[in-house]
């Protein structure tokens, strides 16, 4: 799909650090490896993410997602759905301006799951490497 | 003071009354309605003429009313307070009793999302109780603002409506006294398609004694097929339709015969039920079916008075 | 309170397409409560327009601002600076506020940027439905406390019509029936027998119907007799 | 004055919950473990989870892991074993072998006894083939092997059928144990609905005596096991395994309604074998003078769920009997309570 | 401070590890060049203990403030630097962690991309450096009573626990007097001891316990505040009267649904549930050669209660009146401590178990009882129904919540779970703890249990408890959310949306608003999720270590790309 082949999305993970956070070392602590333009950035729940942030992350790069708890084992009990919640919320806002809603989503997770969090990252990745280019970045 | 109309005269004389109805076409047509006027002639002691009915733009009542007129009928205008405030209300009266009308349905009005105009504004600046009651007022000489007229009044004979199949149940009741109160001479009720609950209404009604201050004309619309019968069970508000009536039109070898059926059955137990003054038919798109309805539910011919 | 929905996202691209550089203005007010307006909402729909806006390749210049109320002249008095560079305004306040800012800066345009919908009630989070419609001369003491004006599809004040089944109205099968209501609440209280009478034909010239309504009191005039 | 020092044997969840309530409350731990780093079991255990949490707890493992090694007042011991103890309740002087093969002596207040389960060598039930078949695992192996690879194609290849054998050893009177191991029904269960979600087309069958759940949903989570993921429960614990055909399992079972022979092909058979007391838990009983109950599980008292007939030693955690993680957590929380309580008092 | 940002940034290469992969001359010269960033240093192995002391050093050496330490970010490491950096006289909320070891050189080879990717976390963290906020601790007072609500052995036991640890009591019970189901049953199982004596010797112990304010036809009405700090009102008959605790029990327990119709049975005196049976035995009627058919399972299968109490009665039915007794099931759910033992006994002793699935049913025929049920093991062999004659039939009763428990649950601000039992928080965490700290569920209140279970959870919660509210004055850090005021429109969303309850609406001069009030969070019953900063649509709310700028600025220090 992508015109360009060397394309190399740039992609900005939100991951709750009971779950995302956890999985990523594991992932490290079982040699595994995923693209390098993937990058992580913390939060204590997935509930604490913004729509601002996806936004803002997605000024950025080409894709951004959160990494949340398994369903039902938010241990602050709604983080995950209304992580959930917002996800939907930006997929709407991309929807309405034109931009692929694909390029935000919600994964869950556990913490001893590397194998799955390289999964999610992979595809993601392919997923935006299959749309191209984020048009809506912001360049100042 | 009251209009000397037939329908008045039939309510007050103790004949068991039938009145029908005519909807006037989505069109200028006026052949339309006097196709229905000569076809149903000398069945019905009056017919009511529809407001736009269900929030559709169709020709007016009162012009269906004067060519109901002209075939030797009696209309029996229905005025919706949807889309009339109270001066085009008073005002309309004013011109359908000059052309000789004097039975008026008073009703609030299928809201306009139901019609094919769903973005208009709706009036709703007078409810059905209050229309009643400037009517009332009008035949007394007095305009809604309490002016008295210079002239001679209008003669009206003033109807209303009335849902036993609406809830709160028990508050129909009280709904109906409140139309008595505000001067309506007689009702018609939503057609019964749920005998039972009609019977436990009417208990209600004449244990308040409201089936001696107001004449009540039970409505009767014979079902042309089980879908009909289930579409309005499920998806007309203030509407019921009894399982048993249904179970038996899905049993039944020929559905129009038994609806048929159903309704003459229908009009010979509320013949005999204490407080009911009359019948109304509404056989909504199969008009040509009232003179066998009559016919066969012993209500031809009509008696002079 | 005011409930206000932002508008859709094409007519407010549509109302910017001739310009640089806008500012977002947020309100404090009600539409910050009804999260349509305020500051979160501003951040957000500030990285829309600019993303949309690089999409199409032509850069938009986001200012964000939030007030604490837009219906008042001084609260505007006090961002002329930030006004004065942008091209525009965009404000999420409800119709009030973006009047009002309209009339502070006769000078700039001033772009609506929500819908305002109604005063009502916020039911739950998301969640808001009408309660008031401001017709100037209040019934709720007939009326149990529910509101037919605001609350019945038909306005009407004897009701319920035929329409009303299981409580609920005939227009919306997920709307109460307020004469439904009324209902219960006096039959709860013991008063349903208030409703037999008929209420009286309303005087809607209090309401919008008597034209734009202006309240004086001239007991609170700072300068009265002027 | 000095406050009194906590000796927790046992580096598992109910070992490590212990030692984490105790320090919470201010004490001094000692942590004991034989292996040779903490965890336990349910370390190994992998997630659960499909489209939902399974609530299996082990995530929470790691986590109670890391908690542990970040908490400077417990001390851990790994590789190490407890070899005797003197003195009495509220002074004990405890003697432990450490990995560096020195012999420790640690003055204690009280004692938590969490040391955990062993579970039967499967290999005991000789016709369930387990040590002479490859594809005859257990749960555990199953559970380790899935957290490792990270699916069970990724550990065991193209599988078809596959098959749990439940009541290896529990429920089982001709190895004297006369107990139900309580998790495995579950834990089964829930590893049959996550390899469903992973293998959509595969053949998953438990064969069961009685269906030991509970919960206020877990018979819906059952019930959607049934139905929505086709999995059979056939009742009734097979007779005998064969290695045949080449490379598969041949398992000869009695259906249960009709009473005749069946034999099925299956490509991997997990054996849920029984939660036995370790091996060491008699001696460990008579080092600390408490008791054992008839299937070698430690003892607690009547009225106190874990307390023994020594005053400053308690009980937590499968050691006693037979728990999943959150009983393991309770029971442990409890226990670090009772001490920190018979040590202030 | 603002003005005086002085960064110092910290390489670990992890005794090689870091520095195998990517190289920390390119990044550390990159790194000076940015504004703040006062000192760069690289180490061999950063949480050695000596280098500990070398930065501390270096702290007060270069009059550091914001401390970036690149390497790794595990949880043992971050405590380390934590310490270092109290130990420097810093806050240790001044240190960003960049997580260079797992999230780069772990994963990737070494080449242009990773260290493209190395320096951008790194300017990452120092972005994050610049906006790190300290956080102090507060000493929060908190009230050292536990209330309990309801006087069942739960009630009983916690009361008991708690008051064991020093704190004082109120122990409700809506009826006149203690003992709930514990009054009512003949024998426990699991314990020794007769239900009547236990019951005597608790309440004496409770009542006898002056720090024990027992209250009995007493309801709660109304619960406000938050853990250390609730005011609860008690209504008994019908007068209001309102107290100040510290922690709330709930032990309301469960009841039983006897329902003979269910059966096709009427009400008669040989249909009986258990816990008629219970009462039956305890007052020491005759069973002696009595035909006895008792029926497990249908409606009763999630939990394990009934099972088990059906087996102990079938026993005790057989061994002490000799009676034939035949148990109708469709699992044995026995699993546990020592039940499958007494099913054993209970087979051993000539209890009868039959397996049904669906078909049963049940005729009462003169006085006698007949059960009709098909077999479906014997299905193949011997096709047919079944016919079983007793004298006294004992069917399943429901166990459903208490009475009263959904109105408890909304006065506590409690969601129910499945089967209307009190949820549980997150329930393979503990299941004593709810979705508010500082309430907690003790017994068959949250899900039918033994009364062994009943004991082990009373201690837990007291526990809990303790380790709560272990003082008069609780320190506790302050790393609960904030809230500005100024931006504050008490619009309510946060209250609505926290999952804990831990937001209160506050009044008073101290707010810089139009409304003089803001939402505040209760330190110790907010758990730190940031739920409400993320709802918050005045963006008034920040969550300390996760502030809006904290991260943000971490996404402006991204390069962008086309």
């Amino acid at each position: 799909m992508s015109a360009d082949a060397n394309f190399q999305p740039k992609i900005v993970v939100f991951a709750c650090e009971n779950s995302g956070w956890l999985a990523a070392e594991h992932a490290a602590s079982l040699g595994l490896s995923y693209p390098e333009r993937v990058e992580l950035i913390k939060l204590p729940c997935s509930g604490k993410i913004d729509v601002i942030y996806f936004m803002k992350a997605l000024e950025k790069s080409d894709g951004t997602m959160i990494m949340a708890c398994q369903q039902e084992n938010c241990k602050f009990l709604k983080g995950n759905v209304r992580a959930a919640q917002r996800v939907r919320q930006t997929q709407n806002l991309l929807k309405e301006i034109g931009i692929e809603e694909d390029r935000v989503g919600i994964f869950y997770l556990a913490a001893n799951m590397g194998h799955k969090f390289v999964e999610i990252v992979q595809n993601f990745y392919d997923k935006m490497r299959e749309l191209g280019p984020n048009p809506g970045k912001v360049i100042k | 003071m009251k209009a000397a109309s037939k329908l008045q005269r039939m309510c007050e004389s103790g004949n068991f009354v039938v009145t029908g109805e005519i909807g006037p076409p989505k069109s200028c047509n006026g052949e339309i309605v006097r196709h229905h006027a000569k076809m149903l002639k000398g069945w019905c002691e009056s017919f009511n003429l529809t407001d736009n009915q269900t929030a559709i733009v169709r020709l007016s009542s009162i012009a269906a009313g004067k060519i109901l007129l002209e075939e030797g009928l009696e209309p029996n205008i229905q005025i919706v307070c949807r889309d009339r405030n109270r001066i085009a209300a008073q005002s309309d009266i004013l011109g359908a009793s000059a052309l000789g009308m004097k039975n008026v349905l008073c009703l609030s009005g299928d809201h306009q999302k139901f019609g094919n105009h769903p973005t208009a504004k709706n009036v709703f600046d007078v409810d059905s109780i209050q229309l009643i009651q400037i009517l009332d007022g009008m035949r007394k000489g007095y305009f809604a603002n309490g002016e008295q007229m210079k002239d001679e009044p209008p003669q009206l004979f003033i109807g209303c409506a009335a849902n036993p199949f609406a809830d709160p149940f028990e508050f129909r009741v009280t709904r109906l006294e409140k139309k008595a109160d505000a001067g309506a001479d007689f009702c018609q009720t939503q057609c019964i398609l749920d005998m039972e609950r009609f019977e436990r209404w009417m208990e209600l009604v004449r244990a308040r004694g409201l089936h001696k201050r107001i004449k009540i004309l039970g409505g009767i619309t014979p079902i042309k097929s089980v879908k009909a019968a289930k579409y309005m069970k499920k998806f007309v508000a203030g509407m019921m339709v009894s399982d048993d009536l249904i179970e038996r039109l899905e049993k039944a070898e020929d559905v129009k015969a038994e609806g048929l059926q159903i309704a003459i059955e229908q009009i010979e137990r509320l013949k005999k039920m204490e407080g009911i003054a009359g019948v109304h038919i509404m056989a909504i798109a199969w008009e040509e079916k009232v003179p066998e309805i009559c016919q066969r539910a012993g209500l031809a011919p009509r008696p002079e008075v | 309170m005011i409930i206000a929905e932002r508008k859709p996202i094409d007519e407010i691209l549509g109302f910017l397409s001739k310009h640089q550089k806008v500012l977002v203005l947020g309100c404090g007010g009600c539409v910050t409560v009804c999260l349509a307006g305020g500051e979160k909402e501003v951040g957000i729909l500030g990285s829309e327009l600019a993303m949309a806006r690089s999409k199409e390749g032509r850069p938009l210049e986001v200012v964000q601002k939030t007030i604490e109320r837009q219906c008042d002249f001084e609260y505007l008095e006090g961002i002329r600076h930030i006004v004065k560079d942008v091209d525009a305004i965009l404000s999420l306040a409800c119709g009030i506020g973006i009047q009002t800012c309209a009339e502070a800066f006769p000078d700039k345009i001033v772009w609506p940027g929500v819908n305002t919908k109604f005063l009502g009630v916020n039911l739950n989070v998301g969640v808001w439905a009408e309660r008031c419609q401001a017709c100037g001369q209040c019934v709720l003491d007939k009326t149990g406390g529910i509101c037919p004006v605001a609350r019945c599809s038909k306005s009407i004040f004897n009701g319920p019509c035929g329409g009303s089944q299981n409580g609920k109205c005939e227009v919306d099968p997920d709307t109460d029936c307020a004469w439904a209501l009324i209902h219960d609440r006096l039959a709860r209280l013991g008063e349903v027998d208030s409703l037999r009478e008929i209420m009286a034909i309303k005087d809607w010239s209090f309401s919008r119907d008597g034209g734009p309504r202006k309240l004086v009191r001239e007991d609170l005039e700072l300068e009265s007799g002027k | 004055m000095q406050k009194q020092k906590v000796l927790v044997l046992g580096g598992g969840v109910a070992g490590m919950t212990g030692a984490l309530e105790a320090a919470a409350k201010g004490f001094e731990v000692y942590l004991v473990e034989k292996a040779a780093d903490i965890g336990g079991w349910a370390y190994t255990y992998c997630c659960k989870a499909t489209d939902k949490c399974a609530k299996c707890s082990a995530c929470l493992v790691p986590q109670a892991k890391m908690h542990v090694e970040k908490n400077p007042l417990i001390t851990v011991f790994c590789g190490s074993e407890l070899i005797g103890v003197s003195g009495q309740s509220g002074s004990y002087r405890a003697k432990v072998n450490t990995n560096e093969g020195q012999v420790t002596e640690l003055e204690v207040g009280a004692i938590i006894v969490a040391t955990g389960f062993k579970p039967l060598d499967a290999a005991r039930k000789g016709e369930f083939a387990y040590d002479r078949e490859k594809n005859v695992i257990t749960g555990l192996e199953l559970e380790q092997a899935i957290r490792e690879k990270g699916s069970l194609t990724a550990a065991y290849g193209e599988v078809k059928s596959i098959g749990f054998i439940q009541c290896v050893g529990s429920r089982d009177l001709a190895f004297g144990n006369n107990y139900c191991s309580k998790v495995c029904c579950m834990y089964a269960s829930k590893l049959a609905k996550l390899i469903r979600s992973e293998l959509t087309d595969a053949e998953l069958t438990i064969f069961y005596m009685d269906f030991q759940t509970f919960g206020k949903d877990f018979d819906e989570f059952i019930k959607s096991a049934k139905e929505d993921d086709k999995i059979q429960f056939v009742r009734g614990i097979p007779a005998k395994i064969f290695g045949f055909p080449y490379d598969r399992l041949t398992v000869r079972y009695a259906n249960s309604l009709t009473g005749e022979a069946i034999e099925d092909k299956f490509d991997l058979i997990v054996l849920s074998a029984a939660i036995t007391p370790c091996e060491d838990t008699q001696k460990l009983a008579s080092m600390l003078d408490v008791e054992t109950d008839e299937h070698g599980f430690f003892r607690v008292t009547s009225l106190n769920p874990v307390g023994t007939k020594q005053p400053g030693v308690f009980i937590a955690g499968a050691c006693q009997s037979p728990k999943d993680i959150p009983q393991s957590t309770e029971q442990a929380k409890a226990a670090a309570g009772a001490a920190v309580k018979f040590l202030v008092v | 401070m603002e003005n005086n940002t002085r960064i110092g940034v910290f390489f670990c290469n992890c005794n090689g590890k870091i520095t195998e992969k990517v190289d920390f001359e390119p990044i550390a010269s990159e790194v000076k060049k940015l504004p703040k960033v006062e000192y760069v240093r690289e180490s061999q192995n950063l949480c050695a203990h000596l280098e500990g002391e070398l930065i501390c050093k270096e702290i007060t050496k270069n009059q550091l403030n914001r401390i970036v330490v690149v390497g790794c970010a595990s949880a043992k490491e971050e405590g380390f630097f934590k310490e270092v950096l109290n130990k420097a006289g810093l806050n240790s909320h001044l240190l960003s962690m960049v997580n260079l070891r797992e999230e780069c050189c772990a994963v990737h080879e070494k080449s242009a991309k990773s260290a493209a990717k190395a320096l951008e976390l790194t300017k990452m963290g120092i972005a994050r450096a610049n906006n790190l906020e300290e956080v102090s601790f507060g000493e929060i007072p908190v009230n050292r009573t536990v209330l309990v609500i309801g006087g069942g052995l739960a009630g009983l036991e916690t009361a008991l626990e708690t008051a064991a640890r020093g704190f004082k009591v109120i122990l409700i019970e809506k009826e006149d007097k203690l003992g709930g189901r514990l009054a009512r049953v003949n024998s426990i199982i699991g314990v020794d001891h007769n239900p009547a004596d236990l019951l005597e010797e608790k309440v004496k112990a409770v009542t006898s316990n002056p720090t024990i304010d027992v209250r009995t036809n007493t309801k709660l009405g109304d619960l406000d505040g938050n853990i250390g700090g609730f005011t609860a009102w008690f209504v008994k008959d019908g007068v209001e009267t309102s107290v100040e605790v510290g922690a709330i029990v709930a032990a309301t327990g469960v009841q039983t649904i006897f329902c003979p119709v269910k059966y096709g049975l009427g009400i008669a005196d040989n249909v009986i549930g258990q816990m008629k049976l219970e009462r039956l035995l305890a007052d020491g009627k005759d069973f002696t050669h009595k035909r006895i058919s008792i029926v497990i399972g249908k409606g009763t299968e999630a939990f394990n209660l009934p099972f088990v109490i059906a087996v102990k009665n079938a026993l005790l039915l057989r061994k002490k009146f000799n009676a034939t007794v035949n148990v109708f099931y469709t699992n044995i759910k026995v699993g546990g401590d020592n039940w499958e033992k007494m099913y054993t006994d209970a087979r051993g002793a000539g209890v009868n178990f039959f397996k049904f699935e669906d078909n049963i049913e049940i005729v009462a025929n003169n006085g006698e009882i007949i059960v009709n049920y098909e077999d479906p093991f014997l299905k193949g062999k011997m096709p047919g129904v079944f016919k079983v004659i007793a004298d006294y039939i004992v069917i399943p009763e429901e166990l459903v919540p208490a009475e009263g428990t959904d109105e408890l649950a909304k006065i506590l601000r409690l969601e129910l779970g499945p089967a209307s039992f009190f949820s549980v928080d997150n329930a393979h965490i503990l299941p004593e703890m709810t979705s508010r700290d500082g309430i907690y569920l003790v017994g068959s209140c949250q899900s039918p249990c033994f009364a062994n279970e009943v004991e082990i959870s009373a201690k837990t919660v007291a526990e809990e408890i303790f380790q709560k509210l272990d003082a008069d004055q609780v320190s506790t850090e302050l790393t609960q959310p904030y809230v500005d005021a100024t931006k504050c429109v008490v619009c309510l969303t946060c209250y609505r949306c926290c999952p804990h309850g831990a937001i209160t609406i506050e009044h008073g001069e101290q707010f810089k608003n139009l409304y003089f009030s803001a939402a505040q969070m209760n330190p110790l019953a907010c758990r730190r999720c940031g739920i409400c900063a993320s709802e918050c649509p005045g963006k008034a709310i920040q969550l300390p270590d996760y502030t809006d700028d904290q991260i943000l600025v971490q996404l402006e220090a991204m390069e962008v790309l086309p």
